[in-house]
């Protein structure tokens, strides 16, 4: 393991931008350009796919090789591959796509190609995901897609979308679900923004106004999507620990503790803000063991992730949260400015402010607001609860 | 104690109810907010014309004498709707510092244009370093035949820019974090060698950082004696406070409204997510710290023109802690179960989260005032 | 206010009987005794019930007053008077019960001739109270009373119990229940211990057999008792905010921090132990204001307490615990001995122990240990957090 | 790290567990624990047949050289049974002090006599200002003529009641707080100028104070090098809390297993209480709170032989503060969840509840290990 884990180290330190690596140190936003520049970096590695199995051109790594690699990653400052394409679309396409689908799109997410979003909630469809209502109907050898969807991370940037669409009304509302892959400049798509609390744009409505998608684009069988949803859920939440994440933002927070200065020393000497993370840096050791203790698990008894994953959930979401809410409270009085322009590379700044807003300050209390997301999204605390009390407990 | 609001002051309470509703909706509020300074100048003029910018001054001054308490109502109003104009710097912190500790004269010449809407002031009492210790003063200031000048920077000023005039804290004696030695000067936006570097906040309003290079003022520009300023900005800070958690208090009521608004009407499985005991059993703790930080509010507002520094320290200190905790826990709350729809920017439970967070970090959060009131329960203290 | 304020406190320094107070300052047993020669002091002085109207022989005092009186209480080290014959029984009888009743029992609960104890929880009934099944049944003039209470506080030193039973098994449970009093001296009526986990005599079980109860001791009517029973709940919650002892309490606390040492210093210079008295203190400054607040509004509205005394009982016990649980780790080592016989005040004690082992010791980990019950009786909080999202937040 | 026990290790949990629903249940434990000594010497000679007592201890001296995963696995089971006897004491603390830092001639004389039950050790480190600090000595030990002479106080030795030996320290140069300067001894319950005076504990075991005047012992009775002996008894003591950590995981299993069932069977208004959300999502709560608290007690074990005390520091201060705070929500909870069965003597869910509170009370508190751990953050720690 330690050897693997120097093999990736070293290959990061080699190959990735610079320009990326300061973007992420700094929080600062990323392009599309420079997502897709390092996924073909990746990809000439052959590391395109961590998650892949080697027969579809993945490394066909162990799932503690991938928790590593992820470590690394967020140790380096890497950007996080499309999440989309890699951890949710392909393990669908992959159990239960046909050979033509997989031949044509896998490889294409694999080079940069093609990137992915996710077409799955609904204005009035949240936590309660299968009363969705976007329709698709079979006129020949089409579907005519027509419905909206929201909360739909990163389309701005998207090649492709897989959705959840409604293919008949009989039945259950389970039951009615199909599994449809649209091209995202098809006719009669509109991608319209949504601004998220720290003013940024990372999530957009679309809206589907007849859109004529080829059958050829379903995935599997028609009304049978709720399986294959069911069975991407638990591949999205593998690894949403984020253990990795987490130990890079407390590095920062300790970082940004002592520079920031309080009462004439470094705040990291004040016992009381260093108690506070102290606090949240025991979590994380536990978390990183109980991580462990979940992956080795699955893999002894060589089995999907189970129902304990709502456990790592819980807390790697609650903790980066902490993190986020830390390195806020250390900036004091900075921690009030709001410098939309600050967030890019180029700004010069306000030369008074410039004195003291750290390089580190622009993203900070957006960060904070921001992540109030990682408890909602993927499956909430509550539901999260909920599914510990039931599969787990038996309650 | 008494608990229940006067006649007037329900009037006064019921009129800011309708101007927000009427002239501040969430859409105006966007508007203003984007508009240059941050925030509406109509609106200036209307509190100038309700009396609210000459609340708290003495009648001889073309003021309503109104007490903490008229405060804190005005402020809660505040809370509710968002109101971004200046008036916590203008009126609350500087009027009432100006009043408290203001030459007769310098009364004269400027509470009353503060009442009619004429004046806007803003405290540059901190400095980047000092994080929010109001005695880490390295601005200096030096006499030099009848006048003063001043140079060094200030961070953060609320609402510098829109002021017309700062109140400056600068070192005319002693060492950095030394109480004795601060002064504190009138210096007009317009003073040369001073440089105004304006920029918005979180919450949609307007700061400033000062860069003061030898900027010369007279004499009467000294607002009490030289070298004694310090318990005289603490003092007016400690009602800004105050103010500030009436501010809080008239946000976290309004979003546990929002949010129990929100727990009847969206429907999930078939049904109103209020009726998940989970969610119940939050709200019933969104209730709670509601209702004890609204006692908390009341304590602040009571002592807030308290002369015994440390009975104040102690009140405005556990309060300003208290309800920064139960802000975070209401602001937490709220965005979560409003889901997907509280970390947006459309609805204005995101907005009302963010202003809390920064209440907190204003003028020393909740663990810096929970430190300074531990620390007033030390025997030898 | 004030000097009435004064005028309570100069009679506790006057006539409390110095070894009560004692006892109360070091948390050791009272005996029936002692209790009841409180009461007659106070009988004596016409204070003998504080929360009764004055036609009943009470003081007439209104809420506030009664307020003060009970935080004077609490800080003079005064005994609180029985709950269950002032604030319990006597609101009821004097509502509801007949003149002859009140005529009768209503003076001997003044004079402290008469303690009363509450038979309501049942082995299978503790939230769920109305589904208690002790049954009643009239024979003659007489209602045979057959059944099991639990939870009954204090029934050791009881001369009388007033019960919820069971006369009718018609209809919605909540109407077959009626309110019965009974001597405790009746054949019939068992009484076995039941050991907290304190490891001290608190409660009882009770066992009714055959227990003859003439039918002139029924209150209102048959099959009513549910309605006095709520009456009864809301009276009982009054003032369960518990202000006064709160603040006993801190006192205490801050006394053992100031004299247990650490590091060479009083415990209370650690500025995190200090911290965590500042948080529970900044909780009771609230909550003193809210009560005030809440008994204010009930004064002006002329009204009986409502669902607002849940936010003070759910605050109120969370604050008791949390200084039972800061006094305990003040302690330190000397919060693990558990030595029974220094809970007398007689105790001379282990030479060695009692070197450091200060005379506020014994009580402080047995406290903590029996104030856990303070969130559990008197209606849980989880229950109080119901009857807030019902009846005020209307959910 | 390897997170799956042996088949040797599985073997011996499952004795325990057997020895304990056999051998060891709630009525007979609580008749153990109200027998003079407060445990069981039954029990403790099982132990000796089944290699408990010497299971730590190296070959050559009649020992099994488990590692403090064997160790952290049995006190699991202490914890599962809220077993009394003295093998953290005996064992553990001391058992490994001497293993480590014992003469040969010592190890001969004393680890095959623990290994076979016949002796018990107690360690007497702790006095009565100095809180969890076992730097704060003032019990004084002399040389003159080869023997050395205690005399002072130790307070809540546990087990003390029944030990044959102490391993005393005190301090033969330096003040008090000095980390040189102490010294341990090995001292007979019976020798000349020693007091011991018992009590029943807590949770239900015997601890004791001692007092020493003029205690005289052999130079042979001296551990380590003279003033040298702090970070041997620091090292046992953090192998004690390593254990201690098991021993709380135990409980806190135990405890989530008995609220689970609870919430299962117990019906109020004509269903299991089990199907409020609020009490599954405390429930929730109290799994991840185990699991968690779980991965803390393998951090400590892994840690809890390291030579590298600074390390080991960080590791164990981290874990006993995180399970102190652990046990605090899963014990109050299983407390809260049970109602009025859960404050009362007839449960053992109460009893559980007491012993995760003293656990967290001995060896220093969740608090206390937090400030520990926190200063190891420290850049210039």
């Amino acid at each position: 393991e330690e050897k693997f884990r120097a093999e990736v180290r070293a290959f990061f330190d080699a190959e990735l931008p610079t320009d990326i690596r300061t973007k992420l140190q700094l929080g600062r936003r990323l392009s599309k350009e420079d997502m897709v520049r390092w996924q073909k970096i990746l990809f000439r590695k052959g590391w395109g796919a961590p998650n892949w199995p080697k027969s579809f051109g993945g490394t066909g790594w162990n799932i503690v090789q991938q928790h590593i690699f992820e470590e690394e990653r967020a140790d380096a400052c890497a950007p996080g591959q499309n999440p989309f394409s890699l951890k949710m679309l392909a393990p669908v396409m992959q159990t239960f796509g046909n050979a033509a689908q997989q031949e044509y799109f896998l490889p294409r997410i694999l080079s940069g190609e093609d990137g992915w979003c996710q077409g799955y909630s609904e204005p009035g469809s949240g936590s309660d995901l299968a009363s969705l209502r976007t329709s698709a109907v079979r006129q020949g050898d089409h579907y005519i897609v027509n419905g909206q969807k929201t909360w739909n991370t990163m389309g701005q940037y998207a090649d492709w979308i897989f959705c959840l669409v409604r293919t008949s009304t009989e039945g259950r509302q389970q039951q009615g679900i199909s599994f449809l892959l649209i091209d995202m400049k098809s006719p009669g798509i509109t991608v319209r923004p949504i601004i998220m609390l720290d003013g940024e744009h990372e999530i957009n409505d679309i809206f589907f106004d007849n859109v004529k998608v080829p059958v050829q684009n379903l995935i599997g069988e028609e009304n049978k999507g709720w399986t294959y949803a069911k069975f991407l859920l638990t591949h999205e939440r593998s690894g949403n620990a984020g253990v990795g994440i987490c130990k890079r933002a407390l590095k920062k927070l300790k970082e940004i503790a002592t520079e920031q200065m309080s009462n004439g020393r470094p705040l990291i000497e004040d016992s009381r803000f260093r108690d506070r993370i102290a606090q949240v840096e025991m979590e994380l050791m536990a978390l990183e063991i109980t991580n462990l203790r979940v992956l080795s698990a699955t893999a002894n008894e060589s089995r999907a992730l189970g129902p304990e994953v709502s456990v790592l959930k819980i807390k790697g979401s609650e903790i980066i949260q902490q993190l986020a809410e830390l390195k806020m409270h250390a900036l004091g009085h900075d921690a009030l400015p709001y410098v939309r322009e600050a967030l890019d590379m180029d700004w010069v700044g306000n030369p008074l402010l410039g004195a003291h807003y750290r390089s580190y300050a622009p993203p900070i209390s957006g960060q904070y607001f921001n992540q109030r997301k990682t408890t909602i999204y993927a499956g909430s605390t509550e539901i999260q609860k909920n599914i510990i009390s039931q599969m787990i407990l038996g309650l | 104690m008494e608990f229940n609001y006067s006649e007037e002051q329900l009037a006064l309470q019921d009129t800011l109810q309708r101007f927000i509703s009427r002239d501040y909706d969430f859409d105006k509020r966007r508007a203003f907010s984007a508009s240059p300074y941050g925030f509406s100048p109509e609106a200036w003029s209307q509190y100038a014309e309700l009396g609210l910018l000459a609340l708290p001054f003495p009648e001889d001054f073309g003021g309503l004498s109104g007490t903490a308490v008229d405060t804190m109502l005005v402020m809660e109003q505040f809370g509710k709707g968002l109101l971004l104009e200046p008036y916590l710097s203008t009126v609350v912190t500087c009027g009432g510092l100006i009043r408290d500790a203001g030459s007769d004269s310098l009364k004269k010449r400027l509470l009353p244009e503060i009442g009619a809407g004429k004046l806007k002031l803003a405290l540059a009492g901190y400095e980047a370093a000092g994080r929010y210790d109001l005695a880490y003063v390295t601005c200096t200031a030096q006499e030099s035949g009848g006048s003063w000048r001043l140079s060094g920077r200030k961070t953060v000023v609320l609402d510098g820019a829109s002021a017309d005039y700062f109140l400056v804290s600068a070192r005319s004696a002693g060492k950095v974090y030394e109480r004795d030695g601060i002064s504190l000067f009138l210096v007009p936006k317009d003073a040369k060698g001073l440089t105004v570097g304006a920029y918005p906040t979180q919450s949609g309003a307007r700061a400033a950082d000062l860069g003061l290079e030898n900027v010369a003022v007279g004499t009467d520009a000294l607002i009490g004696a030289p070298g004694r300023a310090l318990p005289i900005i603490e003092r007016a800070v400690d009602r800004a406070i105050a103010a500030l958690c009436a501010e809080a208090i008239g946000i976290i009521n309004a979003l546990n409204e929002a949010t129990l608004n929100y727990l009847k009407t969206r429907k999930q499985f078939g049904v109103a997510i209020g009726s998940f005991q989970a969610l119940k059993h939050k709200m019933a703790d969104m209730l709670i710290a509601a209702e004890q930080a609204q006692s908390m509010a009341i304590i602040a507002a009571v002592h807030a023109d308290s002369e015994d520094a440390a009975d104040r320290r102690r009140a405005i200190s556990a309060a300003k802690a208290y309800i920064g905790q139960a802000g975070r826990l209401v602001g937490q709350h709220a965005v979560q179960m409003h889901g997907g729809m509280g970390v947006v920017d459309e609805l204005i439970v995101s907005h009302y989260f963010k202003r809390l967070t920064m209440i907190d970090l204003t003028f020393g959060d909740a663990d810096y005032h929970l430190a300074s009131f531990s620390d007033t329960l030390r025997p030898t203290a």
